[in-house]
């Protein structure tokens, strides 16, 4: 009965709004040739990148904060995963079985090009798609693969090295942003170094993303095959 | 801040410091809670007298403070402020005195004492408060501030009791918040002025405005024990004796009936409450709570639970008097809030005294006390004798003019309900009185607690209390006319109210 | 009817058939199946859509860490009925 | 001195924001349960910047930054106007004294490094960046990514609470919460196809020009955005019926993030309903206003009766949190001047206040009361005025403030909002409000009665064998939040009114 | 139509399905993935409506790529829950979620009263 109610309203409400938006005539406001104009003092020649990093870099700021806190809500769950006891589920053993030969070879190989490849990708960002999100994800994946191949192992929390490295881009970003406070805005580049420093934030984040991203998954995974 | 401002200020402050101080201090500083105590309690005398001799010479007293914009706070001393005032200063003094002594070695003392200043600093907001806001946010404070005292035994008893008490006081004060605002938002003010503010907004807002009213009186009338609002009184009787001092005498239904003073007076005004056709039906549930508290009284075997309900039927001479319509009744009603207060409190005084000395808590048991405290007795004589109207004490004075009133109002009825209600109070005091002093001393009393050493039959600070009381009694009734005494502040009062001052 | 909006009809189709397969299989690894195969149609959606950075971060993210993620958590929820019975004893 | 403190205003926007970030970061770099005194000392300042703007904002009205210099509606532009900074203050103000009683809290469980303590610090930095950044923003796309921030910190916090309740909990504010802003990034994501902009500045003349011109098929787009955008917000504010995932969650979780959620959290959604509804939405929904009022008076009886009905202490304070919401609501088709001159928004920023002052300190009070028993029902609490005087005191204070009893902050608003209701001539919302005080004042005096009974003395010694350590600054932090709520009543009322209204507003 | 339109409309499509998904479906994984499909129907929405001229639009694709972390972050979160939830009481679904507002019970978890003080105050 209650499933029969939300899927009417739930069709109901598509239906609705399709019917809305097949008559929506076009937006009052134009941000494009906008950003157009700013886009010669952007730092970047890529206009998603600067939209991301620079007009709405702040979206950006507290996007990363949002990642942040979620990583820290996966400490959070995996810290005692049960309440009970059981210490040695979540506190990984070291890996005593050896991983897949197969995916092992695949591992070695494929992360040194996804470390170029991210660099690349990073560097790209200020002219053409690309950037430190998608950088961070393909260094994320890299690191899951090497899990995968047992040569990175789950862990319960990170050490205190690991997250100083989680918290760098951030904490770099978050500089970078107050300075300008100095004299101007949040996050106001001067427009000669807006490139630069639009690196400098991007590079920071790269590592640090990749390292939550790939955080997100190390905290909760069991060694592959199984508990224990 | 100029003098005028400070002294009413002052006047609060004398009980509310002491009280939080005392909330703070722990257990066992019992020598610096009593001299806070009592300090407090005469600074506020002086501070009073000083008002008192101010109000005379026609000073103004006052100040106010904003809350919000076009919401204040305002204190003001006029004349019927500090008849209630100085009621309930000079009785708080002796209150805490009794309390003292009553609950020497009792625990919790802080937390009682706190309470207790808090009460008063309530009562004496009451009796300031210029506006119905003022007044509502002390009378909802009294609430609070009686509510752990009444629950202070801690047993289950005392939870039942506190928690109708609290029920009921609520739910009034609900009902006096939604005429109060109702009120405002047509006035745009709730300022007490002489003769009222409501004139203006007639004619048009007949219904509203009766409907107002009937929420105000109900509101305060929870307090002070209308019929039927009174259920909370003899069920609060499981408090400490000093806290049924405090509830009947001193705070609790004073500042009800003070409240229903004050809204016939000063926020209707009689003439308007006279033409909306509020105040005969005011007097007719006046006369029914008395008689009818009258009646339950003469039932009751325990003490206390007598004194509740006789309390019922005598707080609403005052509001008798408020609602007949004319100067004199109006001195009546108002000198019986100062005569209904120092008599009734010295019976409860005494009832204590008998508890606490002989474990005594119901009339039956008082076969022949008199010998035994014959002192105690002596004040509960007089307080009893005062209450039922006899000649040459306070009581008389008021039903006197109560009287006179009814009959200046032409409502005859009301002389029957009195004289009806005199015959009740002797019904139920006389027998009291006949066995403490006719019948015969048991050989065992319930529980004696305190032993007689000569003259002083039980703790000292237990006796002087109701004995000054029951003087105040006996001086208010052969005094009458004196510059001091309640009635001539009562004329000047009801002067005001009616320009007309004499007799 | 261009043969690029065609092509867009044929994709929204699909993306809406394997969100709903997602959605409605009653076996679990389907849907994660059914879930991940959507990541990669939205990826290609956003390429129509000229976003190639969306692109790249939905087949990097949407398919790929949040695929492994879920069937990670798939394994360790569903793989050992013989660890739930006294767990789930124990709670009652 | 004065005048430093005023020019130094403007950039308390950003700093604000920036600092509760960079002390969360350094906090979870510092590690599990460390950074307690790096909180106390930042949340100090934090309180400091946002006096500097109220004071800054009721001297020369609102201040804006704009982020990166660009300015609507290229870039995000952060408002501090009257509501902004008086909930701001609000924030700091619970905060700093939340964590001083945190830190007592968690600190005796130093033992266990795996406590609830853990990683309550950076969590708490992030909630409180998240929530300041939300009262600041101006921008609703930005709007969501601050939602995100408090919607994910909160789930963190409760489910540091460690237990299975506690998990499971969180999860069901998880996904109420996802499921809010789901809804409301679409309501995003509708009015940038119809109208080109997330900036409420350019969105406001464009949405009202829209809905005056009939049949235009933008305004009907836009309603559909609306009515998205308030719906997952009151999904996220626990508005009765969407309240089922607040109880669990407010009630389960370590007393001092319970404090946290029920004082400041559900503030910040609730805070940008009444921005939308009262700014750039207001054409679109005012004729809906009876809507989310009819439902916050339903919230009001309804989280009353179940409060009356809790057996756990918490639980108890929870469905009061969720009674105390519904206040929130009803001024919504209130819109004007009452008697007293004091607006509709005005008011229910000082509900808000209070609640969040009084609430705070209730849970802060029945955390004690737990930790002091090692129980957690309500029939517990019997006799407990003895052993904890101060904290009974605090619950009773914070309760008079519920109840709307003087002289508190919620007396005062209370009084405002019944007079403004008959002004308008909305008398049912009138005996709503008085019945809302009435059942608090059922729930908090079944505390209260039972906290007076005395104990047997064999009942009294077993007690005190099991008793734990309450720190002294705990007890007092409780009771300086108390107190400040009902001394907001008092001297709190005039200027937050004035600072919400603009100065000289309203004079009736 | 325009091809973006199209999109926009798949998009409201999948945000309901995602949503109606999130409401209904008992399986904890299962709302994950039904919140992230809503999700993505939000995102087509924003880009495919900004977008209708044909014309590509910076501002909503960036705000996408920030809608795809959040949404990365909330599913980890909600994932490392799950697994915990799973890890303390053998639950996978939200079963007994619903409509509990009685006193002692808590998420439909009955707990004896020591460990929910336990849990809740950090008191062993």
């Amino acid at each position: 009965m209650k499933r029969l109610a939300v899927l009417t309203a739930a069709a109901a409400f598509a239906a609705l709004l399709i019917g809305a938006l097949l008559d929506l005539p076009a937006a009052t406001l134009d941000l494009r040739p906008l950003l157009a104009e700013a886009m010669p003092v952007s730092g970047v020649a890529h206009p998603v990148t600067a939209v991301l990093l620079n007009t709405r870099g702040y979206d950006t700021l507290l996007e990363i904060a949002v990642l942040l806190v979620a990583l820290l809500g996966v400490v959070v769950a995996s810290a005692r995963a049960d309440v009970t006891g059981d210490p040695g589920r979540t506190l990984a053993p070291p890996v005593a079985t050896s991983a897949d030969p197969m995916v092992s070879a695949l591992a070695r190989l494929v992360t040194p090009l996804a470390v170029i490849f991210a660099i690349y990708v990073l560097w790209a960002g200020a002219h053409r798609p690309g950037g430190a999100f998608q950088a961070a994800a393909i260094l994320a994946a890299a690191l899951v693969l090497l899990h995968f191949a047992r040569i990175v192992p789950a862990c319960a929390a990170p050490s205190r090295g690991l997250r100083i490295a989680a918290v760098a881009g951030f904490a770099i970003f978050l500089a970078i942003a107050a300075l300008p406070l100095a004299g101007g805005a949040l996050l106001q580049y001067p427009p000669a170094a807006a490139g630069l420093l639009i690196l400098a934030i991007e590079s920071g984040l790269t590592v640090s993303l990749a390292l939550v991203l790939a955080g997100l998954f190390l905290l909760l995974a069991d060694d592959p095959g199984g508990r224990r | 801040m100029t003098t005028n401002e400070l002294l009413p200020l002052l006047v609060l402050l004398s009980s509310l410091l002491p009280g939080l101080v005392i909330f703070a201090l722990p257990e066992a500083w019992h020598g610096l809670r009593t001299t806070l105590n009592l300090f407090g309690a005469v600074a506020k005398i002086v501070l009073v007298g000083l008002l008192l001799a101010g109000v005379q010479a026609g000073e103004v007293y006052g100040f106010r403070h904003v809350v919000a914009p076009g919401l204040e706070l305002v204190f003001k001393a006029d004349a019927l402020g500090l008849l209630f005032i100085t009621l309930s200063t000079v009785l708080w003094l002796f209150t805490t005195l009794y309390a003292i002594g009553y609950l020497e070695e009792a625990p919790h003392r802080s937390r009682f004492f706190g309470f207790f200043s808090l009460c008063v600093t309530a009562t004496v907001g009451i009796a300031m408060a210029g506006n119905l806001f003022t007044f509502f946010v002390f009378y909802e404070l009294l609430t609070l501030a009686t509510f752990p005292l009444v629950a202070h035994r801690g047993t289950p008893d005392a939870k039942r009791g506190a928690t109708v008490y609290l029920g009921y006081t609520l739910v009034g004060g609900a009902a006096l918040l939604a005429g109060i605002v109702w009120l405002e938002s047509l006035a745009h003010h709730t300022g007490f002025t002489h003769g009222g503010f409501v004139a203006t907004l007639l004619p048009g807002n007949e219904g509203g405005l009766k409907a107002i009213f009937v929420l105000l009186i109900a509101g305060v009338g929870v307090k002070a024990a209308i019929v039927p609002l009174h259920g909370w009184l003899p069920k609060a009787m499981v408090a400490p004796a000093p806290v049924s001092a405090l509830l009947h005498a001193v705070a609790v239904v004073k500042a009800g009936a003070f409240g229903i003073v004050r809204i016939v007076y000063e926020v209707f005004g009689v003439e308007t409450a006279q033409a909306l056709g509020l105040l005969t039906p005011l007097a007719v549930i006046a006369a029914i709570t008395i008689v009818w508290g009258s009646l339950r009284a003469l039932f009751q075997d325990e003490l206390k639970k007598r004194l509740a309900y006789s309390t019922v039927s005598q707080v609403s001479y005052i509001v008798l008097g408020t609602a007949l319509f004319g100067p004199i009744g109006t001195i009546g009603g108002l000198v019986h809030l100062v005569h209904q207060g120092v008599m009734k409190i010295t019976l409860f005084f005494a009832a204590g005294n008998f508890a606490e000395t002989l474990g005594i808590h119901k009339i039956s048991e008082m076969d022949g006390v008199g010998r035994r405290m014959p002192l105690t007795t002596l004040a509960f004589s007089l307080a009893a004798l005062g209450m039922m109207g006899a000649p040459l004490t306070a009581g008389a004075v008021s039903k006197a003019w109560l009287g006179d009133g009814a009959v200046a109002a032409n409502m005859g009825w009301a002389v029957w309900v009195l004289t009806a209600s005199s015959l009740l109070n002797a019904a139920y005091f006389l027998p009291i009185l006949w066995r403490a002093w006719v019948r015969k001393a048991p050989t065992r009393w319930p529980e004696e607690h305190i032993v007689r050493r000569g003259f002083v039959e039980t703790h000292w600070l237990l006796l002087i209390p109701p004995l000054f009381t029951a003087a105040l009694t006996v001086l208010f009734g052969l005094l009458p006319a004196d510059m001091a005494s309640p009635l001539s502040w009562a004329q000047m009062i009801a002067g005001r109210e009616y320009l007309l001052p004499q007799r | 009817m261009s043969a690029a909006f065609a092509f867009d009809l044929l994709l929204v189709t699909l993306l809406l058939l394997a969100a709903l397969r997602a959605l409605t299989t009653p076996r679990l690894g389907q849907s994660l199946l059914a879930f991940v195969v959507f990541g990669l149609l939205m990826a290609l959606a956003w390429v129509r859509l000229d976003a190639p950075d969306i692109a790249l971060a939905e087949a990097a993210v949407g398919a790929g860490l949040s695929g492994v993620l879920l069937f990670d958590a798939w394994r360790a929820l569903c793989g050992e009925p013989a660890d739930e019975a006294p767990t789930a004893e124990r709670m009652r | 001195m004065t005048e430093r403190f005023v020019m130094l205003a403007p950039l308390a926007l950003p700093l604000l924001i920036l600092l509760p970030l960079a002390w969360a970061a350094l906090a979870f770099v510092l590690g599990a349960g460390r950074g307690s005194r790096l909180a106390i000392a930042a949340a100090a300042v934090q309180l400091v910047l946002a006096f500097a703007l109220a004071a800054a904002v009721m001297d020369g009205g609102p201040l804006h930054h704009a982020a990166g210099g660009w300015g609507a509606p290229l870039g995000i532009d952060l408002v501090a106007d009257g509501l902004a900074a008086a909930m701001l203050l609000l924030t700091q103000a619970v905060a700093l004294p939340l964590f001083i009683f945190a830190r007592g809290y968690f600190h005796q469980d130093g033992a266990h490094p795996d406590a609830a303590g853990h990683h309550f610090w950076p969590l708490a930095g992030f909630l409180v960046a998240g929530m300041n950044a939300l009262y600041l923003s101006e921008d609703i796309f930005n709007l969501y990514v601050t939602l995100e921030l408090v919607g994910l910190a909160a789930v963190g916090l409760v489910a540091s609470g460690g237990g299975a309740a506690q998990t499971a909990a969180a999860l069901r504010y998880l996904f109420a919460a996802l499921l809010g802003s789901g809804a409301y990034l679409l309501g995003v994501a509708l009015l940038y196809g119809a109208f080109g902009s997330v900036s409420m500045v350019t969105l406001t003349p464009l949405i009202a020009s829209a809905s005056a011109s009939a049949g235009a098929e933008a305004a009907e787009v836009a309603l559909i955005a609306a009515l998205l955008m308030v719906a997952g917000l009151l999904m996220k504010s626990a508005l009765f019926p969407f309240h089922f995932w607040l109880p669990p969650a407010h009630g389960g979780a370590p007393a001092p993030v319970s404090a946290l959620l029920s004082a400041l959290v559900v503030k910040a959604s609730i805070y940008l309903v009444l921005r939308l509804w009262l700014g750039p939405l207001a054409p679109l929904l005012t004729p809906l206003a009876w809507l989310p009022t009819l439902l916050g008076a339903a919230a009001i009886l309804w989280g009353s009766w179940q409060a009356i009905h809790a057996e756990r202490l918490k639980l108890l304070v929870a469905y009061s949190t969720v009674a105390q919401l519904g206040y929130l609501f009803l001024a919504l088709p209130l819109v004007g001047v009452g008697s007293t001159g004091a607006s509709a928004s005005a008011i229910v920023t000082l509900q808000a206040l209070a609640h969040g002052l009084a609430k705070a300190a209730m849970f802060a009070a029945a955390g004690i009361i737990i930790h002091a028993t090692g129980r957690d029902r309500v029939d517990d609490v019997a006799g407990i005025a003895e052993r904890l005087p101060l904290t009974l005191f605090t619950f009773a204070l914070a309760g008079v403030s519920l109840m709307g009893l003087p002289p508190s902050g919620g007396f005062l608003a209370k009084w405002l909002l019944i007079d403004l209701a008959m002004a308008r001539g909305h008398w049912p919302l009138a005996a709503v409000i008085l019945a809302g005080g009435l059942l608090a004042a059922i729930y908090i005096f079944r505390v209260l009665r039972l906290a007076f009974l005395n104990l047997p003395e064999a009942m009294i010694e077993a007690e005190h064998h099991k008793a734990r350590v309450v720190p002294r600054s705990a007890e007092w932090m409780a009771f300086a939040l108390a107190a400040a709520s009902v001394l907001l009543g008092l001297f709190g009322g005039l200027p937050l009114l004035q600072l919400v209204d603009g100065v000289g507003a309203g004079t009736p | 139509m325009s091809s973006a339109l199209l999109y926009a409309i798949a998009g409201v499509l999948l945000f309901a399905a995602g949503a109606a998904g999130v409401v209904m479906l008992d399986h904890l994984l299962r709302r994950v993935l039904a919140f992230n499909i809503m999700g993505s129907g939000a995102c087509l929405v924003l880009v495919g409506l900004a977008q209708r001229s044909g014309i590509p639009d910076p501002v909503p694709q960036a705000m996408v790529l920030t809608g795809i972390v959040v949404a990365v972050a909330a599913t980890g979160l909600a994932l490392a829950l799950i697994r915990r939830l799973h890890a303390q009481t053998g639950r996978v679904d939200g079963k007994g979620e619903e409509g509990r507002d009685k006193g002692e019970t808590v998420a439909g978890l009955t707990l004896p009263v020591p460990q929910a003080v336990a849990g809740q105050g950090r008191d062993d």
